[in-house]
């Protein structure tokens, strides 16, 4: 393997955060394609620019997704990066693993890649970074043969993500890692086989804290909520008081909706007004907990900026019981999938579809009625339309 | 061990099988408590404890990882792993690692032993975790900065709030190598995004063969680009481009990479969970920085300058976005002492929404 | 007196001039405190006083106006501004009437000269002060319903809260008898404002002789307007046209007057002072309440329920879009019984600021 | 006169509020167009629409404006107001009169129109309810003869109107009556005579209570503010507690920016962070003063929602110095119409170009700084435009 003088990347080795480019350099002892990636990197810093083709479409028979091709502009400099491609594996609901089971990957990127990952892609996948074209079926047949799978790229159902809810946090409404898991499964076929306008993405999360971003990245975001009121454990509270919390500052006059009061003993909910965000409960998880019964609120459309803005999710259906097998909420996917695919065009998302369309055509075709809790605020303008049917 | 022939990759390879199941994943302090958690506690930002209903109790070590990892590396990882915590491990949703063990005792030596490793611990509560952060020049076509190194610089120069200070909240940062924003950039405390600003530069002789010219058309948000029936290319009006790359996404003899202009724009005050203010976007603060690899001193000193303002104005509790709110973007700026431009006015969509229709504001 | 001839008039006119200078129209205690005032203390609805540096004091009772005014009633309020205002009298920038007095023993003499004339106090402080208006049926071609009307009627219902009853803030009322809002309707506590729900009719054989088809054809906010060349007329889209009436103010021929069908639209919740929260648009309450003249009675019912909602919901010095905000528009439409439509969800320009992106809302 | 039956309007003669019904019974004695007015209403109410024509183009010599023409569709059977125009008199600022000036216009209105009046439009004007063509011209001769003039309609300046500021009220910065009197003369021309592509108000008002609405309705908003800090009086704070004011719940947790604090004896403010609302000094008028340097913020751009949704005034000016003869706001002024003259399209008010054209391009052309005061919040998409001169 050639060696590479890299005065530029070696800056990024000193300091207290962790190398990437030690990590670069672990690989390239292995891999001609983590030397070569580590030179071109350097020439990159150098010239202020990257050395990537456009992707072209590779992948692995009888799937339209799970790898994304990636070519050097540069071949004959760094001929190990001349194919460069990322396999995207499933991972696994809530990103737990058994050593064992991880260390079977590991050896077999070792042997058919780069030796680099991303452990995880922003989307969640277990990202595997440097895959040659001739590479990718009989590493495929090893990780499936191993009872793993490929994530998803392409016009087609996103890698399902999820906070990891009940595994490890009280504040946990719903099973965010099954349902994760189970809407993977149910829907393998639209995950490899990419056959909508565009990409369709699911975030999990279990409370209204999002620890998993559902709100801004996915197409659909499914929030854990409850319908009854906070039970307050009394004297946790006065610990809490006692341990040096200011109550009136921390919580009463944080609390948005201003339905908290606190009297030096007791602090009291007017629960009809509590909008269940979720401050007073996590910072003092020990006295507050939701009651009553559990679910999810389900908001359509968030989005990265490309191209006109980006979009949160808007709240479609404010409260949805979440029980497995979750017919309810597959019933409602798939109708939101008819109709964007009915009518959106190429590369346009579902919530640019909705603006597109207006909200009543998309909770008409999905049969969603309009409520208060699906807005911020009413319109402004006294411009609005009006269907025969409206015109009693 | 030797690669699969076609012939064997065919017989053993299987489909549409998904992930495996997690409840093979679970350390089993885990999944016996699953669903059965009462509270936690946070001792230090690298250690907490999670106790369930039984009484159980779930120590969590967090440590830092460049995301970026190598093999042999993981499998260090793996090592401490199978010393101290049963033989699991686990990622976070922002790509930290987490050990968890139900043996009090092991917290420092994981602790220990990853750091030796050059896997510190930190970002747990009230402090900076780890910048989430995507491919940039090690991998993606797309890129006008390098993501790793930019956060590596970062990450050194603030590296004392995610392993040991506090802040007056959680504080997420996140950078984005392009516009596309592979993240929640566009929704975090303090995030860094790579721009371009001058217009796409067309290599015409490519355009008939490689590109579809109506699909570049209407790529375009604001119908920057026409036909060129002449040059059977296309044209660009430079007046209304604003140089979000989306031409270059449909059609490869676009190029808008520009070394000497690209850079990053700094964004400030958005948040993702729906405690207290809701959900927002994050704001322009600093319209651009120049590129200076390999550390990118002008970025670092400017997010320093951002954070540090913050963690000195902020209460308690306060998110970033949370302090602007409170003393005004006017307060931001006078506070920060940036510079406000035309760059900051939002009069592409949201002037209606952004402009102050108020004669209360400070000075 | 004779009407002037021609040739007097063109001798006598004057251009240019502007309105008389202000000095000579204010009242010596005004003119001589001008700039010098401490401080003001409300006594009744109808009554406040002005104390300025100098110890002067200057009491002022506000009285109604149906703002229509026939020259004789005004006679009248002059009558008493000379009885007992020294020969000034003012009118509010909402259209009552206040008659100004340094001497205190006027106050209870100028309430009932003017009560007995039919003007009675009120409209000061927190309370309901007159609703503003405009034209209507009575002058103006483009209204779909009329103002001074349904403004009396609501007027007489809600009498109490102008004259008597204190609210929690000052409400301010406001009725546009088209979307052509001439006032601050769309920044009202509460208002009325009149539509029109059915496609505009065409009279497509004066088209051609009384419009300009480009005009008419550009006048259409959602491009539902097109020539039609057969006609040489115009046609329009019903699925695009959410009856704004621009087209029939360019156009005579257009009509989009329908007695059965046109109606009034409740939007509650606007301000216009920056104190607390600033300056807002009102929001739709109520998209629909058909033309029941002489009373409106469905239009009155519902105005006061939803006065009367607030008056008992709302903290001291809330305006109306301050309760609102404080226990939400889910709160608002559970508490007033109000039905929630499609027609409140807004679609047309400005979803993405009003839909609700955050998890946190009230059941 | 014919004489009308009235059945449902006379139902508008009952209950407390004052009666419309009755003023125009009032002048339908004197006059037939107010007697026709009131058959012409009944059958309005009858029929649920109204019977007028779109306006034609009426008014005096010389002037393009302050004429509404206004022709009844039934001039048959309403011969009364088969000419029903309205005519515009400029009120005097602040709306303050003596009553010989005005008892002339009254008795002059009485000769040559129906002796209806609408004291006074939304705009600001005297309006004079109902005159024939053919009167249009004696009674301007004869109200001008008198001092008065009309005022604006039409694509022109429309009359400009104020609150009564330092006439007599004690939170007036800026002498708002002589700022409206001055404009109001400066710009006869502008005012009589339409030569722009649409409508420009000006209002202004003293403080930001805004009690002329100025903000939500007027081109360029003049709104009245102060530099320095509030200055308190302690006593009279304590009177406001001891009459039963709730200094904590009222003022100090209203206070929009969390800048007040009060220990139960002392109310302090923090200056630097007092937006100055208004709100504390509204409520506390005797404690609480507004001081240092006196001007006004300039607001550009309200307007009614015809036809892309209403607009809110901007900030423009954060500041500006108010004194006569208000020499800056004048060639600020004139550079406005400058530029939305050259650049708007017909019936294109100042609000809607600076939205068509973007604020930069605006900005530019009035040579007004972009500064933090003029927005909520900088942009939040990463899109947005470089001028050569910006890439240094
Ligand atoms: C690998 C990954 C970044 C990472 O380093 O983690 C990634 C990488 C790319 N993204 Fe992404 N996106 C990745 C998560 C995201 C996310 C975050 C998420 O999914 O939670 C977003 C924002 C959310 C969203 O979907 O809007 C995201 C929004 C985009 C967009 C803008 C899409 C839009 O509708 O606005 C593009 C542009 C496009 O599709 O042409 C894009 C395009 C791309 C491409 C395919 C660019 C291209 O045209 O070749 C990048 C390939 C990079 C490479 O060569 O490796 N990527 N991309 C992430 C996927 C890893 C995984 O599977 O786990
Ligand atoms: C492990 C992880 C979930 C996972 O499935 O991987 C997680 C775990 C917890 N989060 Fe989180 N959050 C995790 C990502 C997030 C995210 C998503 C993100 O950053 O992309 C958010 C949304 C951020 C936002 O709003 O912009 C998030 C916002 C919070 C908050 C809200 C903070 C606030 O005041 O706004 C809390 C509550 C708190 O800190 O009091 C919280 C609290 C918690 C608790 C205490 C929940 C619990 O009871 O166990 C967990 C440990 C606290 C900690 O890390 O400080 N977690 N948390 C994620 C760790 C990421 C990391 O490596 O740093
Ligand atoms: C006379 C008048 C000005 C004029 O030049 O004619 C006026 C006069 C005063 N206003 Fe006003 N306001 C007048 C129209 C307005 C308007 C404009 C409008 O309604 O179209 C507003 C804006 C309303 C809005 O925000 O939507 C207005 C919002 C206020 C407020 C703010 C109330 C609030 O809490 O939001 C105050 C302060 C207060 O009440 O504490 C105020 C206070 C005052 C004070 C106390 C000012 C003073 O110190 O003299 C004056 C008498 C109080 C009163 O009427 O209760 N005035 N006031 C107007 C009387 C209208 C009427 O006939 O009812
Ligand atoms: C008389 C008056 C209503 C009143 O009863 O007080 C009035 C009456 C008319 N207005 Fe107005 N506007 C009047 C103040 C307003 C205001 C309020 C203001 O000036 O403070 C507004 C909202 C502010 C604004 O300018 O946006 C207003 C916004 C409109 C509009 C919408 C303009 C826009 O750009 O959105 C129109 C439509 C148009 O210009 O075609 C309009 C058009 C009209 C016309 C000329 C309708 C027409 O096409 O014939 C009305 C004539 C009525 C009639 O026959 O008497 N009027 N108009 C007001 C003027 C009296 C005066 O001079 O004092
Ligand atoms: S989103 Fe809620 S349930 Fe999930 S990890 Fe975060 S706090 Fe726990
Ligand atoms: S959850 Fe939020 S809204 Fe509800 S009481 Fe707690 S802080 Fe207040
Ligand atoms: S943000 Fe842009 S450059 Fe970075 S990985 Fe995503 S598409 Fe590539
Ligand atoms: S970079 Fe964006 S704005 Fe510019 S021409 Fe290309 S698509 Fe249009
Ligand atoms: S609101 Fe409409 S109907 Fe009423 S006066 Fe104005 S233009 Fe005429
Ligand atoms: S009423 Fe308005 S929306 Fe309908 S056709 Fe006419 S201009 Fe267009
Ligand atoms: S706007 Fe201010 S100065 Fe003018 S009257 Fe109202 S409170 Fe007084
Ligand atoms: S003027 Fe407003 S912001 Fe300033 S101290 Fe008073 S209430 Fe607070």
């Amino acid at each position: 393997m050639k060696k590479y003088e890299t005065p530029l990347l070696d800056e990024l080795e000193k300091g207290p955060w962790p190398s990437f480019v030690k990590e670069i350099k672990t690989a390239a002892k292995k891999t001609e394609a983590a030397n070569d990636e580590l030179g071109q990197l350097e020439k990159s810093y150098r010239d202020k620019k990257g050395y990537w083709k456009h992707g072209g479409i590779v992948g692995v028979l009888g799937y339209g997704g799970g790898v994304i091709g990636r070519y050097s502009s540069l071949p004959n400099e760094f001929p190990g990066v001349a194919h460069f491609h990322t396999v995207r594996i499933n991972q696994p609901s809530g990103l737990f693993y058994n050593t064992k089971d991880l260390r079977v990957i590991l050896d077999l990127w070792d042997e058919y890649g780069s030796g680099l990952t991303n452990m995880h892609g922003s989307t969640g996948d277990m990202v595997m970074l440097g895959c040659r074209t001739e590479a990718l079926e009989p590493f495929f047949a090893e990780v499936s043969s191993r009872g793993w799978d490929l994530g998803g790229s392409g016009s087609a159902l996103r890698t399902p993500a999820c906070c990891l809810g009940k595994a490890r946090c009280e504040w946990a409404n719903i099973d965010t890692m099954d349902i994760c898991h189970d809407l993977t499964h149910t829907y393998q076929d639209y995950l490899h086989r990419p056959a909508w306008p565009y990409k369709f993405k699911f975030k999990v999360a279990g409370c209204a804290v999002d620890c998993v971003a559902s709100i801004a990245r996915a197409d659909c975001s499914i929030i854990g909520t409850w319908k009854g009121n906070i039970a307050v454990d009394q004297a946790a509270v006065q610990d809490y008081a006692k341990g040096g919390m200011d109550i009136k500052a921390e919580i009463v006059d944080m609390c948005p909706t201003g339905c908290m009061s606190y009297d030096g003993k007791n602090l009291s909910i007017d629960d009809a007004n509590c909008s269940r965000c979720m401050h007073c409960i996590s910072k003092m998880t020990k006295a507050l907990k939701g009651t009553g019964e559990k679910g999810a609120t389900i908001l359509i459309g968030s989005k990265a900026p490309i191209v006109v803005g980006s979009l949160l999710s808007w709240v479609i259906v404010p409260f949805m019981k979440m029980e497995a097998p979750y017919t309810e909420l597959k019933e409602f996917s798939e109708k939101i999938w008819e109709w964007w695919d009915d009518n959106a065009k190429p590369r346009e998302r579902t919530g640019e579809l909705i603006e597109s369309k207006g909200m009543r055509s998309f909770l008409e075709a999905i049969e969603v009625d309009p409520q208060p809790q699906q807005v911020y605020e009413p319109r402004k303008d006294p411009f609005f339309f009006w269907k025969d049917e409206d015109l009693a | 061990m030797a690669w699969l022939t076609e012939q064997e990759a065919k017989a053993k390879r299987k489909t549409d099988i998904g992930p495996p199941h997690y409840s093979k994943m679970l350390p089993p302090v885990i999944a016996k408590n699953y669903g059965k958690w009462k509270y936690h506690e946070v001792f230090t930002p690298g250690t907490m404890v999670h106790v369930a209903e039984s009484g159980d109790k779930v120590y969590t070590v967090r440590v830092a990882s460049p995301r970026i990892l190598a093999t042999d590396n993981i499998r260090t990882m793996l090592d401490i792993a199978d010393k101290y915590c049963d033989g699991y491990i686990r990622w976070t949703t922002r790509n930290n690692v987490e050990f968890m063990t139900t043996n009090e005792a092991n917290v420092p030596l994981i602790k220990k032993a990853a750091e030796d490793a050059g896997y510190p611990a930190g970002g747990i509560g009230a402090g900076l975790t780890n910048i989430v952060h995507t491919q940039g020049w090690v991998h993606c076509h797309s890129a006008c900065t390098d993501a790793s190194g930019l956060v590596k610089a970062i990450s050194d120069e603030l590296f004392d709030y995610f392993a040991e200070k506090r802040l007056p909240a959680k504080t997420r940062f996140a950078l984005a190598c392009c516009v596309n924003m592979c993240g929640a950039v566009h929704c975090s405390d303090l995030a860094v995004v790579a721009i371009h600003r001058k217009v796409p530069v067309i290599d015409h002789d490519n355009v008939k063969n490689m590109c579809e010219i109506p699909t570049t058309v209407s790529a375009c948000p604001t119908r920057a680009i026409s036909p060129d029936p002449a040059k059977k290319s296309i044209k660009i009006n430079p007046d209304k481009c604003m140089y979000c790359g989306n031409c270059f996404t449909v059609c490869p003899p676009i190029n808008i990479h520009n070394p000497e202009q690209d850079g990053v724009a700094i964004v400030v005050g958005g948040k993702v969970g729906s405690l207290r203010k809701g959900p927002s976007f994050s704001k322009l603060a600093i319209p651009y920085i120049k590129n200076n690899p390999p550390r990118w001193p002008e970025v670092v000193e400017a997010v320093k300058n951002i954070l540090e303002t913050y963690a000195k104005g902020a209460r308690k509790h306060e998110r970033m976005g949370e302090w602007i709110d409170r003393i005004g973007w006017e307060g931001f700026f006078r506070e920060t002492g940036i510079p406000f431009t035309h760059q900051h006015i939002d009069d592409f969509t949201f002037m209606r929404d952004t402009m102050r229709t108020s004669a209360a504001f400070k000075w």
